[in-house]
This record gives C-alpha cells, sequence and structure tokens, in this order.
C-alpha cells in the first residue's frame, strides 16, 4: 500500500499541468465533431457553444487570459445567442426532416456530404503532414520568461500600435451593426 | 511537441469547420462552420505567441483580440443575410440561394 | 489675445449664427422658442461685445498707440500657400461691435412686437439672428478674406428681409435691386481683394507685422506702381467701390429708398444703424492702405468728394419726399455721405462716432417711423398723417430727440458734436474746400426736411383715413425710450471737451480739456453750424409749421418743376434705366441672336455631321462586325456551356474547390521548402 | 511524532488564530497548507505543490459555496419577511425561532416535489439547463475580494471574467425555454435573453467607469483604490464622487436587471407568461433556477460593492477595528436588503417600457458618466482629483445636466401603446 | 420638488416608513394587524355560530342530558344531517333518551332550524370552527359523546342566550312544580275529598250522599 502510494507519488506529476490544456482541447473537438454530425440544429449549435467555452478555457490555459475571457465574453453571450435566435428565426426543413432521415435519402446529397468529407479530409491530411514535417514546430521551445499578456500592456498596444486597426475595427463594428439591421429589418412592405 | 499537438489540434478543429461548412446545408451551419474555422486561427495564434521567442511583444494576443471582433461582426451580418434570405426564399439551404448563377 | 478673449471673440458673431442656424429648422408655430433663442444669442452676444469692448478700453499698454489684439488661424492649404482667416480686437472694432450688437438686441425686441402678427415670425427671426451674426464677424473679422465672406452673408441677409414680405411684387424687386446693386460695388471689392493678396501676400489685417495692414506691407504696397498709380491707391478705390455699394454712395445709392419696402425694424437695423455703415467701417478698417501714399492720396479725395456730393444730392432728394421711411433713408444717404466725407478727409474719429451717434439716432428714428405707421395701421404717406404727438405722446418725443440729434440741434445732442466734428475736418483739409461748403449746404437741408416730416406728421390735424391712431405696446416704446436716452448720452464722448472716442481710436489716454471748447477754429464751426441749424429748423417751421397742410407741398407752388424733380429723385433711377438697363438689354439681345444664330448652328452642325458618321458606322457594326461576334459568341456559349456546370452558384462547391487549393498550396511550399 | 500529535499541535494554533479576526481566514488557508505538509512529510513523502492548490482550492470552493448558500437562504427568508413587513405582514414566523429554517422546510419540499418532465420536451437539454443556469452563478463570487487579502482567484481580469462567466446565464435561459417545448417557456425565455443583453450593456459600461480611474481592472486593484479617506474621515468609495454614483445608480438597476429581481422581473411575469422559461420546470431543478438566481445576485451585489462601495473598506476611520471581511458582507448584505425594499415599492414594468428604459435612457447614461468620469480624471489630475473642485464640479455638472435633459426627455413623454408590433423576443 | 425619479423617492419613502414602523408597533394598532392565530384567537361575536351541539346539565353527561329523542330535529333538518336513535331501557322498552345522536357536520349548514324546534332546549349552536380531520367521512361526523357539552360551556360561549334559557326552563320548572304543587294540592284535595267523602260515606251511612 505504502509502495503503491510513494509509486504514484514518483510519477513526473510537476509536469502535469502544462498538459491540462489537453482536456479543454479534446473537449472543444469532440464537442465541435457533434456540432457537425448532430441532425438537430439546436443541438448542434450548443456543441458549437461548448466547443467554443472550450476554446476560452484553452486560451486561458495557454497563458492568454484575457483573450479567453473575450472569447467567452463575445462567442457565448453574443455569437451564440445570434445563432440561435438565427435558428429560431429560420424554421428550416432540416429539423423537421431530422425525424425520418431515409425519407430525405438522395444520392446528389450522399455524394455532396461524401465530397465534403473527403475535401475536408484533404486538408487536415496536409495541414497534420505539415505539422508533422515541420522541424520549426517540432522544435519549439517554451520562451524562458512564460508568456503573459498583462490586460495593461494590451490596452496599451491597442491604443498605440494597433490604434488605426482599432479605430477599423470600430467602424466595422458599426457598420456591422448597422447593416445587420438594416438587412435583417423586415421590408415595409409585408 | 506541445505545439506540434497544440497545432493538430487547431488543424483538427479547422477541418471540422471546413466539414461543417462543406457538408450541411443549412446556411446557419456553414456561418458555424466558419466560426469554428476562426476559432482555429486563434489557436494558432495563441499558441505561436506562447512559443514565440519574445511573447512580450504581445502581437499574436493582439491579432486574437481583432480576429474575434472581426469573427462577432461577421457573424452578425451573416446571420442577418440568412433571415434575409429565409424570409426570401422561405428556405436557408445555401443551394437554393443560387439565383446569381451565370 | 489670450484664450479667453478669443473664445469671447468667436462667441460673439457664432453664437447669433447659431440661434439662426438651430431656429431654421424649427417649424412655423414655435414663434417664443425662436424668439427666445434668437434674443438670447444677441443679449448673450452683447455682454459678450461689452466684455470685449471693456477689455479693449483695459489693454494697459505702456506707451501710447493702438494695440491690435488678433486671433489667426489656418484655413485652407493649397501648394506651399496657407490662407488664414481671424479675429482682431481693437478699439475701432471693440466700440463697433458693442453698437452693433447693442442696437441689434433693441431691435430684436422691439420685432417681438413689431411682427407679431406675421405668418413667418420664425423665418424672421431666423434671418434676423443670421443678420447679426454675420454683421458682427464684418466687424470682428481680422482678415479681408472673412470680412468679404460675412459682407457677403451681410448682403444675403439683407436681401432676404428686404424682400420678407415677397409677396409684395414691389418688395421682391426691391431685394433683388438691393442685391444687384450692391453686388456692382462688391466685384471692386472682390478684385480689390485679389490685388491686394497678390500685391502684399496676405490678407490678414494684423498678423505681427505681416499683415496687410502692418508697415512692411504698406511700403510695399505704396512704392508698386500700376498705370503710373500707386497699387495702394488702386486697391484703396477697388474696395471703396464695396464700401459705396453697401453704404450706398452716389452711384450706386439707388437701392437704399427702395430697401424701405422690408419691415421697418429691418430698416431701422440693417438700412439705418448697422449694414450700411458697414461700407464706412470697412473704409476706416483698412484705412491705413487709403493713407499708403500720404495723408492726401487720390483716393480720399475721390472718397471725400464723393461723400460730400452724396450727402448734398440725397438730402436734396429728401426735401421732395412723402413716404416718411423714404425720407429718413435719403437721410441715412446723406448721412452716410457726411461719414465718408470724414473719411476722406482724414479723420477715422470723426466719421466713426457719427457711425456710432448716427445708429442711435437713426434706429431711434427709423424705429419710431415704424411706431408710427404701426399707430395708423401701415399708412406710410406723411400727408395722411398729422396731429399724432397728442396720440402718440412717448413716440413724438423720442422721435424728437432723435429729429434734434440728426438736424444737429446744438449742445445736447450728439448729432451736433458729431457733425462739427466733420464741418470742422472739413474745413481743415486743404486740398480743397468745396466739400466743405457742400457739407454745411447738406447740414441746413438736413435740418429743414426733418423739421418738415415733423410737421407734417405730428403737428396740425390728423389727416389720415384709419380711425384711432394709438401708441405702440411697451415692447416698442421702451426700445424707442433707451435709443433715445443713447442718442443723447452719445453727445459726451464726442465733444472736443473730452475727446474720450477720438482719444480711444488712437490709443491715447482721454483728457480733459474744456478749453478746446473755445478755440476759434472750432468756435467758428460750431457757431456756423448751429446758425445753420436753426436756419434750417426756422424756415422748416415758417412754410410748414404756420398753416395746416394739405396734399400739395407748399414748396410746390414756389417751384413746381424742381420739386417734382425732388419727388423723381433727380431721375437718377430713369437715367439708370435708360442707359444701363436698356445697354445691357441690347447687349444681351445680341449675345441671344449670336447663341441663337452663330453657335447654335454650328452644335447643329456637329450634331449632322456625328449622325451622318453614327449611319455609317452602325452599317459596318452590323455586317461586318456583329457577324463576326455573334459567331464566336456562339462558339463561346458552347464551350462555355462545360465551363460553367463547374460554376453552379452552390457556395459550397466553390468552398470545395477552396480547400482542394489549400492542399495544394500546402503541397507547393513543402516541395519548394523540401 | 505521530499524527494526533500534529492534529493537537495544529488544532491549538488554530484555536490561537482568532486573536486576530482579521486575518483569520487567510491564516486557516495557511495553517491548512502546512498541515498538510506535515502530514506528508509524516508520511514519508513531499507534497507536490499542485496537490495543496487542489486542496486549498476545494477547501476555498466549499467555504464559497456554504456561505454563499447560507445567504441565499438566509436571504429568502428575509425577503419574505420584509415584503410582508412592508404589507402590514408577519412574514414567516413558523419555522424555528422568528422562521429562520423556513429555508430548510422549503428545501425539503422542493426536494420531495415530484421532478416533472413534458413528454414533448427536449429531455437532455432539459435537463442541462439548470446546471448550465447554476455553474456559472456559482463561479462568480470567487472574483471577489471578500476582504484585505481574501480572494480566491485573484485575476487581472477579474471584472472582465465576471462578465464573460456572467453570459452564461443567458445560454440557460435559452435551454430552459427550447427544451421545455412550451409556447410560454420560449417566449419567456426571449424575453430573459433580450433583457439581459440590453441591461449587459448599461451594466459593462458603469462598471467600465470604475476601471477607467481606477486604471485596473482587479476587482482587489479597484477595492483597494478606493481605501484611505479624504477630508480626514470621509470614505474615498468612488460611489461618494459625481460620476460614481450615477454609475452605482446604473449598475444598481443593471444589477436588478440581471438578476430578474423586481421590477424587471418580466422574463417570469406570472400574470402574463406564468413563470416563463420556468414554467415546466419543478421539484428541485426550479429550486436551482432560483438558487442560481440569488447567488448570481448576491455575486453581482457583490461586484457592485466592490466597484462602488469601497468593497471590504470601513466607511470611517474609527471603525477600522471591524475585519473588512465583516464590512464586505454588511455592505453585501445591506446591498441586497435594499434589492428587496426596491421590490416592495416597484411595480413591473411593460415590456416595450422596459426596453425603452434600457436604451433610451440607461445606455446614454452610462455613457454619459463614462464622459463624467474622464472630466473628473483629467480636471483633478488623476488621484488627486477628490481634493480638486474643479474635478466635483466638472463632473458633477456633467451628470446633473444630461440626468435632467435625458430624465426629462425619456419619463416626460407619454409613450402611447397604440400602433404596437410585438417582435418575437417580446 | 419635481425631478426625475422624484416618484420612485417617495415611494421608496413610503415603503421604508412601513418596513421600519412595522417593527415599532406592538399595539397593533396601525401597521400589523394580523392576528397571530394558533395563539392569539379572534375574539368570536356571542351570535357567532358554526354547528350544533347537545347541552346537558351538570356533571354527567349521561345523567344531565336534556335531550329526550323526540326526533323533531330530525326531521325539521332541511339537509338532513342529523340521525336519532332512541335508547331502550333494559327491557327493550324506548325510553326518553337518546342512544345515537350524529350530526354529519360536513353536510350541515348551520341554519338553526334544529335549535328553533327543539322543545326541551337541548340542541345549541356552537361556535368552533376547527373541525378538520385527516378523512373526508370519519372525522367530520360528529357522535353523541362529542356533541354533549355542558351547560357551563354554553354560559360560557353565548352567557346572554344562556341565561336566558335558563330563567326559561326555571320559569317551566317553576311552572311545573307549582302545576305539580297545584296537582299535588289538587290530589291532597281530592285525597282529602276522598277521606272527607270516606269520611262522609262513613257518615253517609249514616247521612245521605250530596253531591259534589
Amino acid at each position: 500500500m505504502h509502495a503503491l502510494f510513494q509509486k504514484i507519488a514518483a510519477l513526473p506529476w510537476d509536469q502535469l499541468p502544462q498538459w491540462l490544456f489537453l482536456i479543454p482541447g479534446l473537449l472543444m473537438l469532440l464537442a465541435a465533431f457533434a456540432a457537425v454530425c448532430l441532425r438537430n440544429l439546436i443541438h448542434s449549435a450548443l456543441c458549437v457553444v461548448l466547443s467554443f467555452i472550450c476554446l476560452g478555457v484553452l486560451f486561458m490555459a495557454l497563458g492568454a487570459e484575457f483573450v479567453g475571457f473575450v472569447q467567452l465574453l463575445v462567442y457565448v453571450g453574443a455569437v451564440a445567442m445570434l445563432i440561435l435566435f438565427a435558428i429560431l428565426l429560420t424554421p428550416a426543413s432540416e429539423v423537421q426532416a431530422s425525424n425520418n432521415p431515409l425519407s430525405n435519402f438522395r444520392l446528389s446529397s450522399a455524394l455532396h456530404a461524401a465530397a465534403g468529407a473527403a475535401v475536408s479530409f484533404l486538408v487536415l491530411a496536409g495541414l497534420l503532414a505539415a505539422i508533422a514535417f515541420s522541424p520549426r514546430a517540432a522544435n519549439a521551445e517554451l520562451p524562458a520568461q512564460p508568456a503573459a499578456a498583462p490586460v495593461a500592456l494590451i490596452g496599451e498596444n491597442l491604443l498605440t500600435y494597433t490604434l488605426l486597426p482599432l479605430l477599423g475595427i470600430a467602424v466595422l463594428l458599426t457598420a456591422a451593426l448597422v447593416g445587420a439591421a438594416l438587412i435583417a429589418k423586415e421590408d415595409s412592405k409585408s | 511537441m506541445m505545439l506540434q499537438i497544440l497545432l493538430a489540434i487547431s488543424a483538427a478543429l479547422f477541418a471540422l469547420g471546413l466539414l461543417a461548412a462543406l457538408t450541411r446545408r443549412n446556411a446557419i451551419m456553414v456561418l458555424i462552420g466558419i466560426e469554428l474555422m476562426l476559432g482555429a486561427g486563434n489557436l494558432n495564434f495563441i499558441s505561436f505567441w506562447k512559443f514565440s521567442a519574445h511573447p512580450e511583444t504581445i502581437t499574436g494576443v493582439m491579432f486574437a483580440i481583432f480576429s474575434i471582433a472581426i469573427a462577432a461582426a461577421e457573424a452578425a451580418v451573416g446571420l442577418a443575410i440568412v433571415i434575409q434570405v429565409h424570409r426570401r426564399l422561405h428556405s436557408v439551404d445555401v443551394n437554393e440561394a443560387n439565383q446569381l448563377k451565370g | 489675445m489670450d484664450n479667453i478673449v478669443s473664445i469671447a471673440a468667436v462667441l460673439v458673431p457664432l453664437l447669433p449664427l447659431l440661434a439662426a442656424g438651430i431656429t431654421a429648422f424649427l417649424k412655423r408655430e414655435q414663434r417664443g422658442l425662436s424668439a427666445t433663442l434668437v434674443i438670447t444669442a444677441q443679449a448673450i452676444a452683447c455682454a459678450t461685445s461689452l466684455y470685449l469692448l471693456l477689455v479693449a478700453m483695459c489693454e494697459d499698454h505702456g506707451e501710447p498707440g493702438i494695440v491690435h489684439q488678433f486671433f489667426n488661424f489656418p484655413w485652407l492649404t493649397f501648394g506651399n500657400q496657407t490662407l488664414q482667416l481671424g479675429l482682431v480686437l481693437d478699439p475701432l472694432s471693440a466700440g463697433m461691435a458693442a453698437m452693433v450688437s447693442f442696437v441689434s438686441l433693441l431691435i430684436f425686441i422691439y420685432s417681438l412686437g413689431y411682427m407679431h402678427d406675421d405668418r413667418n415670425f420664425t423665418r424672421f427671426f431666423t434671418f434676423l439672428g443670421l443678420f447679426s451674426g454675420a454683421m458682427l464677424g464684418v466687424v470682428l473679422s481680422n482678415s479681408l478674406l472673412l470680412t468679404f465672406v460675412a459682407w457677403e452673408l451681410v448682403g444675403l441677409a439683407s436681401y432676404l428681409l428686404i424682400g420678407f414680405w415677397f409677396h409684395k411684387h414691389s418688395a421682391s424687386a426691391a431685394a433683388k435691386k438691393a442685391f444687384l446693386t450692391t453686388r456692382v460695388g462688391d466685384m471692386g471689392f472682390l478684385i480689390g481683394m485679389f490685388w491686394l493678396y497678390k500685391a502684399s501676400g496676405t490678407l490678414l489685417f494684423y498678423d505681427n507685422g505681416a499683415g496687410c495692414l502692418e508697415q512692411t506691407a504698406l511700403t510695399t504696397l505704396a512704392h508698386t506702381l500700376a498705370g503710373g498709380m500707386a497699387v495702394s491707391n488702386i486697391i484703396a478705390l477697388l474696395i471703396f467701390c464695396g464700401a459705396a455699394g453697401k453704404s450706398g454712395q452716389f452711384p450706386l445709392h439707388v437701392w437704399l429708398p427702395d430697401a424701405m419696402e422690408g419691415p421697418t425694424p429691418v430698416s431701422a437695423l440693417i438700412h439705418a444703424a448697422t449694414m450700411v455703415a458697414a461700407g464706412v467701417y470697412l473704409v476706416a478698417r483698412v484705412f491705413p492702405i487709403f493713407t499708403a501714399t500720404g495723408p492726401h492720396s487720390s483716393a480720399l479725395v475721390v472718397v471725400a468728394c464723393i461723400g460730400a456730393f452724396t450727402a448734398l444730392f440725397a438730402a436734396l432728394i429728401a426735401v421732395g419726399q412723402w413716404d416718411i421711411k423714404r425720407i429718413l433713408a435719403y437721410s441715412t444717404v446723406s448721412q452716410l455721405g457726411f461719414m465718408m466725407l470724414a473719411l476722406g478727409v482724414g479723420s477715422v474719429a470723426a466719421a466713426m462716432l457719427h457711425l456710432l451717434a448716427h445708429a442711435f439716432f437713426k434706429a431711434l428714428l427709423f424705429l419710431g417711423a415704424g411706431s408710427v405707421i404701426h399707430g395708423v395701421h401701415e399708412e406710410q404717406d406723411i400727408r395722411n398723417m398729422g396731429g399724432l404727438w397728442r396720440k402718440m405722446p412717448t413716440t413724438f418725443l423720442t422721435y424728437t430727440v432723435g429729429m434734434l440729434a440728426l438736424a444737429g440741434f446744438p449742445l445736447f445732442f450728439s448729432g451736433f458734436w458729431t457733425k462739427d466734428a466733420i464741418l470742422h475736418e472739413a474745413h481743415l483739409w486743404t486740398v480743397s474746400q468745396a466739400p466743405f461748403y457742400m457739407a454745411v449746404a447738406a447740414a441746413f437741408l438736413t435740418a429743414f426736411y426733418m423739421t418738415r416730416q415733423m410737421m407734417y406728421v405730428f403737428f396740425g390735424s390728423y389727416r389720415g383715413n384709419a380711425a384711432h391712431p394709438h401708441e405702440s405696446p411697451a415692447v416698442m416704446t421702451v426700445p424707442l425710450v433707451i435709443l433715445a436716452a443713447a442718442a443723447i448720452l452719445m453727445s459726451l464722448p464726442a465733444t472736443p471737451a473730452w475727446p474720450w472716442y477720438e482719444k480711444f481710436l488712437a490709443g491715447h489716454a482721454p483728457s480733459f480739456l474744456p478749453a478746446a471748447l473755445f478755440e476759434p477754429g472750432f468756435l467758428q464751426i460750431a457757431a456756423t453750424s448751429a446758425a445753420i441749424v436753426f436756419f434750417g429748423i426756422g424756415l422748416g417751421w415758417l412754410i410748414y409749421g404756420r398753416r395746416p397742410l394739405g396734399d400739395t407741398d407748399p414748396l410746390q407752388t414756389v417751384a413746381a418743376p424742381v420739386f417734382r424733380a425732388l419727388t423723381n429723385r433727380l431721375y437718377v433711377d430713369e437715367i439708370y434705366e435708360a442707359t444701363v438697363i436698356r445697354g445691357l438689354r441690347v447687349l444681351g439681345r445680341v449675345m441671344a441672336w449670336v447663341d441663337r444664330q452663330i453657335v447654335a448652328g454650328a452644335v447643329r452642325a456637329v450634331a449632322w455631321l456625328s449622325f451622318l458618321v453614327s449611319a455609317i458606322s452602325n452599317g459596318m457594326d452590323r455586317f461586318l462586325i456583329n457577324f463576326g461576334f455573334d459567331s464566336s459568341c456562339n462558339a463561346l456559349r458552347e464551350y462555355g456551356g462545360g465551363i460553367a456546370s463547374c460554376e453552379g452558384g452552390r457556395v459550397q462547391g466553390y468552398l470545395r474547390v477552396l480547400g482542394i487549393g489549400i492542399v495544394v498550396l500546402l503541397g507547393l511550399v513543402a516541395w519548394l521548402l523540401a | 511524532m505521530n499524527f494526533f500529535a500534529l492534529l493537537k499541535d495544529f488544532l491549538l494554533q488554530f484555536l490561537g488564530l482568532f486573536k486576530n479576526l482579521e486575518t483569520l481566514p487567510v491564516e486557516c488557508m495557511r495553517l491548512l497548507r502546512e498541515f498538510l505538509t506535515k502530514l506528508g512529510e509524516l508520511c514519508g513523502i513531499t507534497m507536490p505543490q499542485w496537490a495543496l492548490d487542489t486542496v486549498s482550492a476545494l477547501v476555498l470552493i466549499v467555504a464559497i459555496l456554504v456561505t454563499f448558500l447560507v445567504l441565499f437562504a438566509l436571504m429568502s427568508v428575509f425577503e419574505r419577511k420584509l415584503l410582508a413587513r412592508a404589507q402590514n405582514r408577519y412574514g414567516p414566523n413558523r419555522v424555528g425561532p422568528f422562521g429562520l429554517f423556513q429555508p430548510v422546510a422549503d428545501g425539503i419540499k422542493m426536494l420531495t416535489k415530484e421532478d416533472l418532465v413534458p413528454r414533448a420536451a427536449d429531455k437532455v437539454v432539459h435537463y442541462l439547463a439548470p446546471i448550465v443556469m447554476v455553474a456559472p452563478a456559482l463561479m462568480l463570487p470567487v472574483f471577489l475580494p471578500f476582504g484585505r487579502g481574501m480572494v480566491a482567484v485573484d485575476l487581472s481580469v477579474g471584472i472582465l471574467a465576471f462578465f464573460a462567466l456572467g453570459a452564461g446565464t443567458e445560454l440557460a435561459v435559452f435551454m430552459a425555454g427550447w427544451a421545455s417545448n412550451n409556447k410560454y417557456s420560449i417566449l419567456g425565455a426571449m424575453r430573459a435573453i433580450a433583457q439581459m443583453i440590453s441591461y449587459e450593456l448599461p451594466l459593462v459600461t458603469s462598471a467600465l467607469v470604475v476601471a477607467l480611474v481606477a486604471g485596473t481592472l482587479s476587482p482587489t486593484g479597484i477595492a483597494e483604490a478606493q481605501s484611505g479617506y479624504f477630508c480626514g474621515f470621509l470614505p474615498k468609495w468612488f460611489v461618494c464622487t459625481p460620476w460614481g454614483f450615477a454609475a452605482c445608480v446604473l449598475f444598481y438597476i443593471g444589477a436588478l436587471s440581471e438578476s430578474n429581481r423586481c421590477p424587471f422581473d418580466l422574463p417570469e411575469g406570472e400574470s402574463e407568461i406564468i413563470a416563463g422559461h420556468l414554467t415546466e420546470y419543478s421539484g428541485f431543478k426550479y429550486a436551482i433556477f432560483f438558487m442560481a438566481e440569488y447567488v448570481g445576485m448576491f455575486a453581482v451585489n457583490g461586484l457592485l460593492v466592490t466597484l462602488f462601495l469601497g468593497g471590504y473598506n470601513a466607511p470611517f476611520p474609527f471603525l477600522e477595528w471591524v475585519p473588512t471581511w465583516c464590512w464586505f458582507f454588511i455592505k453585501l448584505w445591506a446591498v441586497a436588503l435594499s434589492m428587496v425594499w426596491v421590490r416592495t415599492t416597484l411595480p413591473r414594468f411593460r415590456i416595450d417600457q422596459m426596453m425603452q428604459f434600457a436604451w433610451k435612457f440607461l445606455l446614454p447614461m452610462s455613457f454619459v458618466t463614462l464622459l463624467a468620469a474622464a472630466a473628473w480624471y483629467y480636471a483633478g489630475q488623476g488621484p488627486k482629483a477628490w481634493m480638486s473642485p474643479a474635478a466635483w464640479s466638472a463632473s458633477a455638472l456633467i451628470v446633473l445636466l444630461s440626468y435632467l435633459l435625458l430624465g426629462t426627455f425619456c419619463f416626460t413623454r407619454r409613450h402611447s401603446a397604440t400602433n404596437r408590433r410585438y417582435l418575437f423576443s417580446e | 420638488m419635481n425631478f426625475p425619479g422624484s416618484g420612485i423617492i417617495k415611494g421608496m419613502a413610503v415603503t421604508a416608513l412601513n418596513i421600519v414602523g412595522s417593527y415599532f408597533d406592538r399595539a397593533h394598532a396601525k401597521r400589523l394587524i394580523t392576528e397571530q392565530y394558533p395563539e392569539e384567537r379572534p375574539k368570536l361575536a356571542e351570535a357567532s355560530r358554526s354547528f350544533p351541539f347537545l347541552v346537558f346539565d351538570g356533571d354527567d353527561p349521561e345523567k344531565g342530558i336534556r335531550c329526550v329523542a323526540c326526533k323533531i330535529c330530525e326531521k325539521e333538518c332541511p339537509p338532513q344531517c342529523i340521525y336519532i336513535v332512541k335508547d331502550t331501557d333494559a327491557n327493550g322498552k324506548p325510553i326518553m333518551r337518546p342512544k345515537v345522536f350524529d350530526i354529519d357536520i360536513s353536510v350541515c349548514m348551520g341554519c338553526q332550524i334544529c335549535v328553533e324546534s327543539c322543545p326541551f332546549e337541548s340542541i345549541r349552536m356552537d361556535n368552533i370552527y376547527e373541525v378538520s380531520g385527516y378523512d373526508r367521512f370519519a372525522p367530520l361526523v360528529l357522535h353523541k359523546p362529542q356533541l354533549l357539552k355542558s351547560n357551563a360551556y354554553y354560559h360560557g360561549i353565548r352567557p346572554t342566550e344562556a341565561a336566558a334559557t335558563d330563567a326559561r326552563i326555571e320559569a317551566a320548572r317553576l311552572r311545573k312544580e307549582a302545576a305539580a304543587k297545584a296537582a299535588a294540592a289538587k290530589v291532597a284535595a281530592a285525597k282529602a275529598a276522598a277521606a272527607a267523602k270516606a269520611a262522609g260515606e262513613k257518615a253517609a251511612e249514616t247521612k245521605p250522599t250530596q253531591p259534589e
């Protein structure tokens, strides 16, 4: 008993925290996969939200807390809501069709799905190959000083080096706001 | 090793996003796929920043922040377009909205 | 200028303009709001300009001399040149601004009563605000360019206000006339401004030695010759053209009496107190250019002669008028002539002093006239009035003060002192004595025609058709009383015994010199002028005061043709009609013929030619090119069908290709790196 | 040294800690870690850092959970008592002394009730919704500094984290509403989400005002920025400044709305849509929703206390002998009771009025406070602003003028209810 | 003062006054008017009534029971909630006493007709209101032991009426006594007369009979 305890204690536990990012990472992939596969749109959207949350946690695990929380705030608080509202506002045939998939089966759609899957698999394979054979990725070392992005530094950067992009983003967001409202507005005729 | 795993995760997320965008007929799912791909891009930014030689110049973080902002704008406009398309065509199938084809 | 002063200086013209801008968007029903806005803005502007006057007075300068505080800012940059605009605060502009804003404020308040029943009350106040802002801009501007801009805005406001009752044909015609006539003068102004910019390289008045009114530029101007004349004189005369147009000097005076078609407050404000004085002010402002070649430059001689002639000429016409406002209008022209004369003989102080005093008493007279017109129900012919002193005591008393001030009644009225100063300066002019005598004659006529008007309007028995003439409401009489008080009080800084304003303009501390009253030169002139005034008033009373007045003027029985000529304004309008306008009409016809026959013919020929060419090319198109194009199109369509099947309008198809592209790109990069 | 000696030793040490109440919680945690280390030595192993961290984190979690659940329980009974008092009643006074055990009774009742799931409901999502609701709500308090040096997770972006996690509530509400497959539920959920999104803007903006002046996003830093006194004895809390007062009121209103409290309890407006997204929930799931709501309310009140009411700082110098964490909870409790007070007073908004209030009054007003805070900062040259009349007057003038203007514009207009189209989200 | 938001402040002041004031309102005068029911009970008006009960005199219910099982109330009861069985003595002979007297208070409508119709002042209206039970039927049928309540209790809940009843009974008793006395006197007189008669007869044996 004592020996087992010591054996467990002797494992390289000190390296554990830096591999913890795998949990949100894999969960994210799982959720994303579920989102792609589920036929019910709301379930898909909820899975995507879970995957976004995991992505945010992953950012935090990688030391970018600010980005992580921004990801949560923007994606979970805003984009997810947009998506869910959009789904509710567009009663699509896909939700109804999910009741009996066989009746909706058509050769062309199967071909379509197969082609899409093949292409994305190709892309995945290409990317993985590139990652696997890239010497720089393989030899990358964590910098001596752990990466950190204090919020003050981000603020300073925003208002100095990236001031112009910031202004651009401001204009873009305003334009998107107005544009989205205009596009989604009901025609006065109808 | 860690960077490679991170990149692999990101590549897988990208491929899943692409899969959603390629196979799903519903325009909203296509948009979701695009959001996933943008998320994969952000993950790359953060990973490379984490493993860069000079993390104190927080370029990757800044990029990710801007990318998130743009993604939000894209989602808003994209979904508004989807709703409008639905209003016109009573369908959100991306292949039905083909009235501009040659 | 330090910060607060410059902010104040900017605020003065900006506030009324802003108020006008806001009221322009108000609805017709929001009368109270519009009036409140404009009057409040004007009141603040008035307080601010009084503050500015105080600043100018208290400016602590070690040595005597004028201090110009200015505030310049760049406006336009083209190439390596920068056009600067600016505001200036010196004794001249400070005094003028205070007067303009104060009189404007009073007249705005008066308008509340006078325009009370008008449908377009809101619009009226918009225009008033626009005018006031523009006028203050003219006064405070430190750049000839800004002056010009504001000058044109003032002209616009004047046009709008003269034609305020545009449904009356005469009003709209008068508005057009005013606009076009002043435009003739402004053309000269514009050319002068361009020339000044070319010659001196700047349009700023004061700019730490680099301005066009400062020594370096003046020396350059005086020593550049063009056609045998110093450039400074030419520019000065060109600018004077503008001034003459605005101030109704002799050849361009015709619009001013017609401008009386506008509402009476407008006549009082624009065409008596402020805008018409802008010409005088402009000359005073750029006076250094006039004197660049010496105190008796040819430009000044022209100014003096025109001024004196206008004074006499307009006074003559005023004798023969029947319309109460027209009489005052001609008297305004005449008084402006006096001011120009003063400028011409080299005394800015006398001119400005007369300007300020005149602004008060002439505004008073006009408002009084407005009150009379209001009281007798929109009747303007003095033959249909009479005996009103019983019915409208306040109006009568204040009007009398104004009349005595205008006539130059000795000692207690501002007009006496200021006119004496002008006569004195004219008498001392070494070039010629003619202007002096003309001015004396004009002064006599002034007293005479004012007496005539008083007799017709207030004395005798009532001859009008409208029943029950009545006194005006307090909102109209209170400004009258205030202006009457000002007309009397303005004599204080004007006496030679305490020449406060003169010293202020020159930048000296004022001193009390009672002895100056008894200097032989002054005493002589004063006595003469007093005698003339008494003579004028006495003669007026002799002719008009002793027996009941009818439809015919007593003068008509004495010298009918002369009086008819006077009534018809010495036929100036007719002369213009016969010469300038007919000439223009003929020219226009010639041009129209040329356009119709020659130019249009050429155009038609070109059209025919192109028609021919296009017919030829059409044939070529149809039988040569189209055939080849059609066949190639067919071929393209056949082959394109195959390619088009890839282009199915399916966005996911494109995405797929994109994905494959990524893979290919990756492979390419890998191959290149390997 | 055997285990019991160690235990005795540490128990004595623990009792000794009570001499200084101020540092008691912090010292307890330190003692715990020390004890664990010693225990490991006793067993012959060196305790790895992460294990210590995990254990202390678990203890912290339990402590915070217990604190806030007790607060929730107390709140549920005190709220009812205060409401009753305002309505000339006694309120619960049967179970236990003064009715203090009422929540226990309620809990037992809730637990033993039948857990109904509608047949047409989406079972999984219906089941997950209360969990998704309660998880972020329970996570919120960890970012709050309960006392000097007492913060569970000291993040430099604490406020951002707070709002980011708070955004999860909307998702849960949507899930509950959609999964119930009931039109009242979905309508209520839509209303709730629309309301939360609308009121989150003024809430975040008014929090931003404080971040602007304090120069940090960390709750600890903000609380620390409010320590000290001006004029010798007046608290340097942000609520005492003109902009801070305005922002505090805005934040308070936003907090009321975010926690679905009266007068913003439209999502559950029983007279209109039964109970909104809670219609199809019963038993313990219902209780969990309520718990999440109350814990969320306490968390957001805690943030309000931290941002505006000086956090854990004592109001006057002569009251500094009271431990800082006591101050925090006193203030928290005061704010929570004031919410009850508001609930007794104000009737429920109509949905369009509520939206107009958010977008036409609160949002512009919160931007004005941003302006006023900037004026304060620059007119007073940063930290010196407390003693600068220019800062006070400029900031007060901006706030007051725009409040009067906006208020007159928004509140005195008669909004007619005719020609109104009900949108999907209403 | 009337500025935006002043109405809210006024309202808050009103509720605050109520909240704080309720803690200083011991006398239940203005604010806390609720009665603390199990501890505090409402003071019922004397005429308030709920269900009937049976009055007995003295201490022993069985002995003092006024009811004679005449069944008038059973007949008069509009919802027919009264059930009476006459008692019998050891010989099976009915006696003037109820063996069973049940009232179903789930049916009773409290109309008081039984009371009005009872000639023996035996049935009266009670003012109890805590009659709930764990069953819909059994606990709501009141049996004789539950129904029997002493005259003292009756005096306790409505003294005026009880006093009047007692007076009536007393008067009836007195009247009865008087009648009995009269009867007794009559009897005595008759007896005396009889004795006299007998004596007379005895005498008549000697004398002729005279009519009475």
